[in-house]
């Protein structure tokens, strides 16, 4: 199998659902941390993408411009700006494609990670979503079968969580909480844990 | 919480809508999200244009500073939250003139991701943009680390300088240039007494003790160089002479401009009191003021605190913060 | 008590020390006991003096008004206190230019005992003086006993216009009359969310709940008209503008300015946000709004709270409004 | 016996140490019902004229007039200047005369109490300085021997004291207090006791 628009389409319904279910979960982690917004900055941003969603032309590129859109528009959070961010590298890849193989996962989440990387000016290891996607880049890389990968994806953001959860943020507001975040995930993190399992199925 | 508001998620969009019924000689919002406010008029083809943007609750920053011989246009996010990158480049087309942008604003994590991030969406309808980032705050991060350094006060003297060179018809270069000499030339340092309340959050930015003071603290509450007693306005504006000395050295023949500024609740009187010794320990360094400004000028709502900078002027600079400014909140020439 | 000071009897000298200071341009201080503030320069012979005084503490009133196109010289007393008559004759001294001063000023009593003392005082040096008192707190009693109402906010109106009338070159008769016709003109509101220390007392001038506020307080603390749970800013500012329209009706082809005021701590944003229903509901009325002032205009130092006032034009006062004027706390022109 | 230079330097001792005397109590007094600084004003306005006893003129016109001036630099408190305004009416009636008998301390005091009442633009019966002025300027009506004006005079600022305590005030800052200040003596009436009682030795 493959995924092309209507592989993308489904995703998006499951994505929403996920981001409504978890809204009150990421903003309570958020607000341990730092300004309490991130449920609201992923559940804002889906459904912003859903309400575009009838309109997704079958270039994924196209596709996942306009996606990145909806997250530049939804607000002004870190979060928000980095997923636009990780989209529109998508996106550029993918300019003209209307169909590709689940062998390409792992290069698209690398193409992500890096460009989130340069926008946030951040390195890896400092706890944030970018450790996150590194963790499915590297699960996925060389598996070709749509469910390997989903489980792959799936495992690697929860092994990520543990692997960070006892180290200090250094990055982004958690930063100034210095010590305290040793112990606590990061929502950024969890955030991405309930994309890549919404889009995992 | 004890605020003149009605519903706290309307804070900023009625703020602005007052700020526009009041001001319409000044400003007008473009755009479909309301955030973006720009010069009421037009200016000429082939005017650089200079953008700012950030979170509200800083008035006259940084809305207040959009006008004539200033800025042409400001995104404004929620209270202490960056606008989104989208609202951004809506201010980033409406002042551009063909000349392109110069993107002007505070050193602050979310807001260089969605600047840079504006810049890669006008890329697509050429629009030329560079950015110059304010960092001037000392109690930030060591002078080694200056590029990590927190904008505050110190933005006012650079939309100035940068201001008047655009109006005056420089280039994009030029006017880049212009900010970037003004930032580096400032440094900044302030004090908090009192913390303010973000309208969406509903309890104090921060807790201090009635007798204390929070020295270097920054202007969203961010933590500062020491915690200790409130001292003598004297004793207190020494030691943010000192900070602000060592940071920049001055000596005979230096001119500067000084900004004794209110975060907020600070009235006036309590300014005045300490731009005393603000004036003798510049002047004991045998350097000359020029155009010192004490007032309001970037605050932080209802805080209570001031903060100090030192902007060192050179003929250019000099010249160009005497030019003619006209907005809402400052008016030279 | 938090404020940066040093000893809490040097507050109002160290103050007029700073602003004198840093703004040699505008003020200088005269006579011995350094409470008198006077134009930096001299202004013609022939031209009419225009003379204020009160207590300190509510910059830019007094002393911050003394400027072209407004006023000559200020008496300045300790904190909420009045200035004594000899200090309040040497301001009438310096403004004189032969001639004669106009005294204008808000209805305190003690301000009133000792401006008419200072006018016996001068009387023997042939300085001829007139007086006109600003009484536009509708809050502090009846329209029947209007002579009674204390002075706050609307005295800026009356600077402005009697200002800009002695600058044309009227005569004192005119000049008075000027300001008498704006201090007519003028009704004032105000409402008290939070307190402010007097240096020397060291205590808040009154106290209220986290939950309260107080319409109708005066600019000392003064009680109001009624305490009750802090309300939405749009009914605030309807229930204060009912209290405006009711004592001065306004109906169509009718023009006012109108000036919302920070009682001190009250940051712009709010001020804003009030601005909104204070506009809609004047121009309901069928009048027309010209040059709105909003902003911190007469303060009680960190006080938390806003006044409206509303001051009603014909062509002369519009004229004189919109007439160049400086100082370091308002320009105009 | 008469009133002249040489009386009103002694009195003019009397007085300062009285002031001084009862600075606290006055300032409390004032602090219950006011600003608290009328012990400031009068010991400050006493140590002014003080200070040029030793230049005063035989004119008692001219005498007054200099003790007035002190008041008037002293403070901007209101009894400062309702004091200044008295001595100034005194001042006057008196320009040109240096020695009277004490038969006319009852017509001045009513000048003094005129004047003052004009400045102050307040009523008689209003609980402030000017019904003890009125108080003393009847009791020493006719009066014209010296011992018996001192007498009639310190009895009249207790009665007047005694009369008005359970009275409302209605003038200056204490009518801000309401019906609190019934019961409560006067301040302005408490140091014209000083005074009078200072003046008669
Ligand atoms: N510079 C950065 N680089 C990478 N990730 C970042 C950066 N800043 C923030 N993040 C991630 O974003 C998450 C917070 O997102 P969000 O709540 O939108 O931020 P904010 O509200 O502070 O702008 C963090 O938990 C972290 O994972
Ligand atoms: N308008 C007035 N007329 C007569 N007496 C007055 C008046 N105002 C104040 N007083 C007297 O002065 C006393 C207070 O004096 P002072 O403390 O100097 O006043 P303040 O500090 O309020 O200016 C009052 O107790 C009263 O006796
Ligand atoms: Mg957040
Ligand atoms: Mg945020
Ligand atoms: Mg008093
Ligand atoms: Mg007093």
């Amino acid at each position: 199998m493959s995924i092309d628009r209507q592989a993308i389409v489904a995703a998006i319904a499951r994505l929403n659902a996920a981001a409504q279910r978890d809204f009150e979960m990421l903003n309570d982690a958020d607000g341990a941390l730092g300004d309490g917004d991130l449920g609201i900055t992923l559940s804002r941003g889906m459904e912003l993408i859903a309400e575009i969603t009838d309109d997704l032309p079958d270039d994924l590129g196209k596709t996942l411009l306009q996606c990145a859109q909806a997250f530049t528009k939804s607000s002004g959070s870190s979060y928000g700006t980095l997923m636009a961010t990780g989209l529109m590298a998508m996106a550029k890849a993918l300019k003209g494609e209307i169909s590709i193989a689940p062998d390409r996962v792992s290069e698209l989440t690398a193409l992500a990670r890096d460009a989130m990387q340069a926008r946030g000016k951040a390195d890896l290891g400092g706890k944030t979503v970018l450790d996150s996607l590194d963790a499915v880049a590297q699960a996925t890389a060389g598996q070709n079968d749509e469910a390997a990968v989903a489980k792959a994806a799936s495992q690697a953001v929860d092994d990520a969580l543990d692997a960070f959860r006892n180290t200090q943020a250094t990055i982004g507001r958690a930063r100034m909480f210095g010590e305290k975040t040793i112990g606590m995930d990061d929502p950024g993190m969890l955030a991405m844990r309930t994309i890549v399992k919404a889009l995992a199925g | 919480m004890k605020k003149l508001l009605n519903e706290p998620v309307d804070y900023v969009d009625e703020t602005l809508a007052g700020l526009t019924a009041a001001h319409p000689e000044y400003y007008r919002l473009y755009g479909d999200t309301g955030r973006v406010v720009a010069r009421a008029t037009e200016t000429a083809e082939g005017k650089v244009g200079i953008v700012t943007g950030g979170g509200s609750g800083h008035l006259p920053v940084f809305t207040g500073y959009v006008g004539k011989g200033l800025l042409d246009a400001c995104a404004i996010g929620d209270v202490f939250a960056s606008p989104s990158a989208e609202q951004m480049a809506d201010a980033l087309r409406v002042a551009d003139r063909g000349a392109g942008v110069l993107r002007l604003y505070g050193n602050y994590g979310g807001d260089v991701m969605n600047f840079d991030m504006a810049g890669d969406l006008v890329d697509f309808e050429d629009i030329q943009c560079t950015t110059v980032l304010l960092a001037d705050d000392v109690a930030s991060a060591s002078l080694e680390e200056r590029e990590k350094r927190r904008g505050v006060a110190g933005m006012v003297y650079a939309f100035k300088t940068a201001g008047a060179a655009a109006e005056a018809g420089q280039d994009l270069t030029a006017v880049t240039a212009v900010a970037q000499k003004t930032a580096d030339a400032c440094r900044s340092i302030g004090v908090a007494l009192g913390p303010c309340t973000v309208p969406q959050a509903g309890k104090p930015t921060f807790t201090i003790a009635d007798d204390e003071m929070e020295i270097g603290m920054g202007i969203h509450g961010e933590p500062g160089m020491r915690r200790g007693k409130l001292l003598p306005a004297d004793d207190i504006a020494n030691e943010m002479m000192d900070r602000l000395l060592e940071d920049q050295a001055l000596s005979s023949g230096d001119r500067v401009s000084v900004m004794v500024n209110s975060l907020g609740a600070t009235p006036p009187e309590e300014l005045y009191i300490l731009y005393r010794t603000v004036q003798a320990r510049l002047e004991a360094t045998g350097a000359s003021i020029f155009m010192p400004l004490v007032g309001r000028y970037a605050t932080s709502m209802e805080m209570s605190g001031v903060s100090f900078t030192v902007c060192k002027l050179d003929d250019e600079l000099e010249a160009l913060l005497q030019a003619p400014c006209d907005c809402a909140f400052w008016r030279v020439g």
